[in-house]
């Protein structure tokens, strides 16, 4: 392996983090918008929501990815990998984001919510001050771990030429017949990401005021 | 969002200025309900009846509260009480019949029978302080957030007098030194003294108690009692569920008494500590005198537990 | 697309692979190899734009099958099989199935092969002809042929498991294998041939004429003035001069 | 598109021994990474510092670790080590000890949440050591995380696909060789999605099931 | 595990033994322990004290309870009862003076300072049985299984004979149609029998109750002061923490005051509730008396809660 090689290997960790962070952007309140599709029990929607989470939830990513970029020019939609490439991440991390959002909305304690009836509060300002400040730190442990998977599952958008970190790896590796160094490269430049990631989740949950929980 | 607030909070003083002319108000003579209750009433309940599947909670229950009143809603477990308060500000629906706060229908649109929205719903609760038995106070806001919040965002009001109440109003119930603490780091009658002024902060109609001391340890019950008594002699029109049989005969200007979904006696607490007038207020009150007889036998040679 | 279309839009697309030595690679950051050279070459003589898109073998062909890309600008070796999916522009080399062992295995001759273990990608034609050497194989021994055939996603993991032991040997064509074992002369042997010989060309979805047309007129062009066997000589290491013009 | 599913319907033989190597693999990842991931949960929740700082190490570093990355290198960096495995068993490895990290991580949230007056209970009464974890914590922690454990079956299954990378014959494997071989990529494909989606109906199933029979022997 | 079951098993019918014979046993002679307590003494603390933090919550605390008493130990909230009892099993480690059960040393090795193994203090906490305040049933274990999990696990005893046992048990607090639901079904009172039958399964020489009732409804305490009382007049050793004044009269052989870490007075019932002796003592039953006097206003012009 030589210098260019190990360059090649961080651009792709580039290429990872943009993809996974655009993702994570979308999905996350993408997912909210699923979960409360679910919790209120929109007529026909949250059936819809739940079997398309239960699909998603099922679908190797590699599979999602195919599917979109090669069946919807179809349907007349062409996308270029890299929208190609975010909407299947996307669409595949919203479903599991809906999941954990659902049950920090399920979780929510009942008389709080009363209370919040109770005191005047209409729909949209008993969203915005009592359930949302409470759920969303109730929801972050889960989705930062959703977070690393779904970083974790990038690799999979490689088979429609992204070329993300593992991506990067291999093609060191065809070149040099030698895999295993570009991949131990690769794996300790996953482990500073995701740790990046989990550090910065304690940061956030430190910053909460302890007290501040139920 | 601001607009609506305006309105529920000149509405909220229209119906203040009401209750103290005890006159018939423009709104009250302009419409043509028959069963419109007197205008010194707060609260008037008729015929209320709900269902939680097979389970009938409540069966024709009516029920009317006047101005200053103190009512104590004594009952057995499962007999219907919270069932009944949550009925009064439309956390649960009732089946059958109507509830008047301050003569202003609940949950019904007025002269018609169009359920009222969320946001109609909501200025209507503004009217009707609720104090829950696990206080239900908001984790996520310090005390003196919980008791400026919905002044603030339901009623609109502006925020250095909402927050001048909300501080008059926590010195009151003697928590001056706990206003930014968070709900975690109090006491449970320290919370439910927050739940009190809380409610206290919307300037409500009637106030609603839900068992408010059974959550609390026996030596804290005291202090939340203080303060429901100070504002029953203030003259604060309120329905009180509780367990409490010493509080509600020094307190109660009425006691209002449940079994089985149904209003069973309504009478002074004199006459009702005094001389309960059916045999299920009697068995009732026996049960509080006396908990423990020992343990009854079936026969004389029952194993022993040791 | 049709001519008009492509003449509309004044473009082509094409899928290249990213991890096939010597055909196409990736070096120091750019695409290069065999494959890529001819279509520096190509773009001067075809008259419109080629746009390309690089991505894993498991991409190429669906991407041409489904209409993403009007051509796969990769080694594709001819079969049968892919003549009925695909139509293949005028051929850029010719390959035959070899098999490579690690360097002091006691395989010596395609014989040897009996009771061994041996590698070759999944769906690609080294793998049919690794197949029908094996049936042939059995026919000659009684019965006896191959003991396992390990199906891979990609081939540097079949190299990785020869190195390894896992298998003892692995099929591919010659052209590949003499490029691995020029990389690591000390690792690697390159055997004898098991397959009949075929040729590597371009592939377009089935009926796309018009695509075609415009590249074989300028592959037979490069083929003519002898630009197209320098290359080979330069990366395969051999020129092919008596390719058919068409091998559909 | 019909004529596809029917080529697909032809290789049903190579579908089939696919779909059972996921559900070989499925099988035997999830039985031992639940059990080592008790154990594990155990070492995660000692009293020794030492032990649980060990054991928090190995969870984070698999949490770190993209599942691929990790085939790789159980698969080509074992035999470095002079261990040598079958592709298969290779696949199976890499999947337990990569989803008992995780089983672990979830069994200990369960743990953690357990209501401690319980724990306090079966000590007052004279439990210590494993039969208290085997006969009082680990019940508990199994009933209150089914739903979760659920969770984990599917991506122990979705993990599976992976394997592909180092030819293990499960059921992607196989669609992928047929979608190569015939190039229908699509009738290959949703094939996959279908019987995946069915696998993992079967375990949400199961898992709802479960969930109900705990229900009542939840706190 | 078997081995040291029947270990625990043997030693447990020893001091069974030990306590009825009423003489002093061979373990105990052959101690050279002088603060040994006398033989009909089950439970001697001596100079507990534990702190958390600053918080010195015992400070050398002394209580000996015999054979036979039922000891009332109340006091206002946070004085450290709930701490004491936990200290006798050893859930909390004391940080200076020493617990006897039933003659042996809690915690430590007899006859030295080497503080006893995970299993040595399983053995003996089998010893002392507990009842908690919210009950700590095992939820994944049906009422019966509940009862039968530690003499069938802990003390190694036969199936069939801990399952008769179980039963008896669960028939005599009134539970026998209840045997194979599970917690969750039952309501607090049933949930607090089943804690009681859990602990006297383990045949226990002192039962150790921590506000057995205080997480109950008003209306399902006397179901569980019921059994209790029987269990007082069958002669069980047992230390009560608890808030309900008259049970404790009605029951108590003596009351204990706590207050502030310390024991601040040790009477039979009459006296203590007749003629407290000490202010602290009065102020607290004085609380209960009458818990809610007129809000203590600090000015006469306090502004009003309305
Ligand atoms: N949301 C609900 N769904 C189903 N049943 C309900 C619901 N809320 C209450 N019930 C049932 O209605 C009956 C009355 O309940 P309610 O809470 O009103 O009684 P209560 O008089 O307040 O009793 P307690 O003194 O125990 O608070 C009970 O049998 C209860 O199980
Ligand atoms: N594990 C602990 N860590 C720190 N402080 C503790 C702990 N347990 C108890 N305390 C503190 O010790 C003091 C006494 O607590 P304890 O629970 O013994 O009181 P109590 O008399 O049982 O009160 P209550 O009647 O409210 O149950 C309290 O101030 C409490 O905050
Ligand atoms: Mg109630
Ligand atoms: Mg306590």
């Amino acid at each position: 392996m030589n210098a260019f090689d190990y360059w090649s290997i961080v651009q792709g960790a580039l290429a990872t983090v943009v993809l996974s962070v655009a993702s994570i952007a979308l999905g996350i309140p993408l997912g909210l918008g699923l979960a409360l599709i679910r919790w209120a029990r929109v007529p026909f929607f949250h059936r819809i929501v739940v079997a398309y989470v239960s699909l998603i939830r099922s679908c190797p990513a590699v599979t999602l990815t195919l599917l979109i970029f090669f069946a919807l020019p179809q349907f007349g939609i062409s996308l270029d990998p890299t929208p190609a490439a975010i909407l299947a991440l996307t669409l595949s991390t919203a479903a599991f984001n809906c999941e954990i959002w659902r049950a920090a909305l399920i979780n929510f304690p009942r008389d709080q919510y009363d209370a919040a009836l109770a005191f005047a509060m209409p729909r949209r300002l008993r969203f915005r001050r009592i359930v949302m400040p409470q759920i969303w730190r109730a929801a972050l442990p889960g989705l930062v771990s959703e977070m690393t998977l779904q970083i974790k599952s990038t690799p999979a958008v490689a088979v429609i030429g992204i070329v993300e970190i593992t991506r990067a790896a291999l093609r060191v590796g065809a070149r040099t017949y030698e895999p295993l160094p570009p991949f131990v490269f690769a794996l300790v430049l996953y482990g500073l990401i995701v740790f990046v990631l989990i550090r910065a989740q304690r940061v956030i949950e430190r910053r909460q005021p302890v007290e501040a929980r139920a | 969002m601001n607009t609506s607030n305006d309105a529920a909070l000149t509405m909220l003083r229209e119906v203040a200025a009401d209750g103290t002319a005890s006159a018939p108000s423009a709104a009250a003579a302009a419409s043509g309900n028959t069963a419109r209750p007197a205008t010194d009433t707060v609260l008037h309940l008729n015929g209320i009846s709900k269902s939680f599947g097979e389970n009938h909670v409540l069966r024709d229950v009516s029920l009317t509260v006047h101005k200053g009143e103190t009512v104590c809603l004594l009952g057995p477990s499962g007999c219907g009480k919270s069932t009944l308060l949550r009925c009064v500000n439309w956390l649960e629906i009732p089946d059958a019949g109507t509830v008047h706060v301050s003569n202003r229908r609940m949950g019904v649109r007025e002269g018609s029978s169009i359920k009222m929205s969320d946001a109609e719903l909501a200025r209507s609760r503004a009217r009707i302080g609720m104090v829950f038995q696990h206080f239900a106070l908001w984790p996520h806001l310090t005390v003196l957030q919980n008791v400026m919040e919905a002044p603030l965002h339901v009623l609109g009001r502006p925020r250095d007098e909402a927050r001048a109440d909300a501080e008059r109003l926590l010195e009151r119930v003697g928590l001056a030194g706990k206003m930014e603490a968070f709900p975690s780091r109090l006491s449970g009658g320290q919370k439910q003294r927050v739940g009190i002024a809380r409610a206290l902060a919307m300037k409500p109609d009637i106030l609603l108690f839900d068992e408010p001391t059974s959550a609390l340890d026996p030596m804290l019950v005291g202090e939340v009692l203080n303060v429901m008594h100070s504002l029953a002699q203030e003259g604060a029109t309120m329905v009180i569920v509780t367990h409490e049989m010493e509080f509600a005969r020094q307190v109660a200007s009425r006691i209002v008494f449940m079994d089985a979904g149904q209003v069973i006696e309504s009478a002074p607490p004199e006459q009702f500590f005094g001389a309960p007038q059916t045999p299920r207020a009697r068995q009732f009150l026996a049960r509080f005198r006396s908990p423990h007889q020992p343990f009854d036998d079936t026969a004389g040679d029952a194993p022993k537990l040791l | 697309a049709s001519a008009e279309e492509i003449k509309a839009r004044g473009y082509i697309t094409v899928a290249t692979e990213d991890d096939y030595t010597p055909f196409e690679f990736v070096a120091d950051g750019k695409n290069t190899g065999y494959d890529n050279d001819l279509l520096a070459l190509m773009r001067k003589k075809i008259g419109v734009e080629v746009k390309q898109q690089v991505m894993p073998w498991s991409g190429i062909l669906p991407g041409v099958t489904t209409g993403k890309y009007d051509m796969a600008l990769s080694a594709v070796l001819v079969t049968d099989e892919r003549r009925k999916t695909f139509d293949f522009a005028s051929p850029t080399c010719e390959a035959i199935t070899f098999y490579a062992t690690k360097k002091g295995s006691s395989i010596k001759g395609p014989d040897d092969l009996v009771g061994k273990v041996v590698g070759a990608e999944t769906g690609s034609a080294m793998l049919t002809d690794l197949k029908l050497f094996n049936e042939e194989l059995k026919k000659k021994h009684g019965g006896s042929g191959i003991k396992q055939i390990v199906e891979y996603q990609s081939y540097p993991e079949a190299y990785q498991d020869l190195a390894l032991g896992r298998v003892d040997a692995v099929a591919n064509t010659q052209i590949s294998l003499n490029s691995l074992v020029k990389t690591r002369p000390d690792t690697f042997l390159i055997g004898q041939p098991i397959g009949k010989p075929t040729y590597i060309a371009w592939a377009v979805k089935k009926g796309n004429t018009d695509v075609l047309k415009m590249v074989d007129a300028a592959l037979l062009e490069l083929r003519k003035s002898g630009e197209m066997y320098q290359l080979q000589q330069k990366w395969l290491g051999a020129s092919y001069k008596d390719m058919p013009q068409s091998v559909n | 598109m019909m004529e596809h599913f029917l080529i697909v319907w032809q290789q049903r033989a190579d579908v089939l021994s696919g779909l059972l190597d996921t559900l070989g693999l499925l099988a035997v990842a999830s039985l031992a990474s639940l059990v080592l991931g008790a154990l594990l949960t155990s070492a995660l929740m000692s009293r020794r510092a030492a032990i649980a700082r060990l054991a928090t190490l190995y969870v984070d570093a698999m949490r770190c670790a993209p599942f691929l990355l990790f085939v790789y290198l159980i698969y080509f960096g074992l035999p470095t080590a002079g261990i040598r495995l079958s592709n298969w068993w290779a696949g199976a490895i890499a999947l337990i000890l990569y989803n008992t990290a995780y089983m672990a991580e979830l069994l200990r949230g369960a743990w953690a949440g357990l209501p401690a007056p319980m724990i306090e209970a079966a000590r007052a009464y004279g439990f210590h050591g494993f039969s208290l974890v085997r006969r009082i914590i680990l019940p508990q922690v199994f009933t209150v995380s089914l739903p979760m454990i659920g969770n984990q079956l599917v991506q122990i299954v979705k993990d599976s696909a992976f394997l592909t990378v180092i030819a293990v014959g499960e059921l992607t494997h196989q669609m992928n060789g047929i979608q190569a071989t015939y190039f229908i990529p699509f009738a290959a494909f949703i094939t996959a999605v279908v019987l995946y989606w069915a696998i993992c109906l079967v375990i949400e199933g199961g898992s709802g099931l479960l969930s109900r029979f705990a229900e009542e022997r939840r706190a």
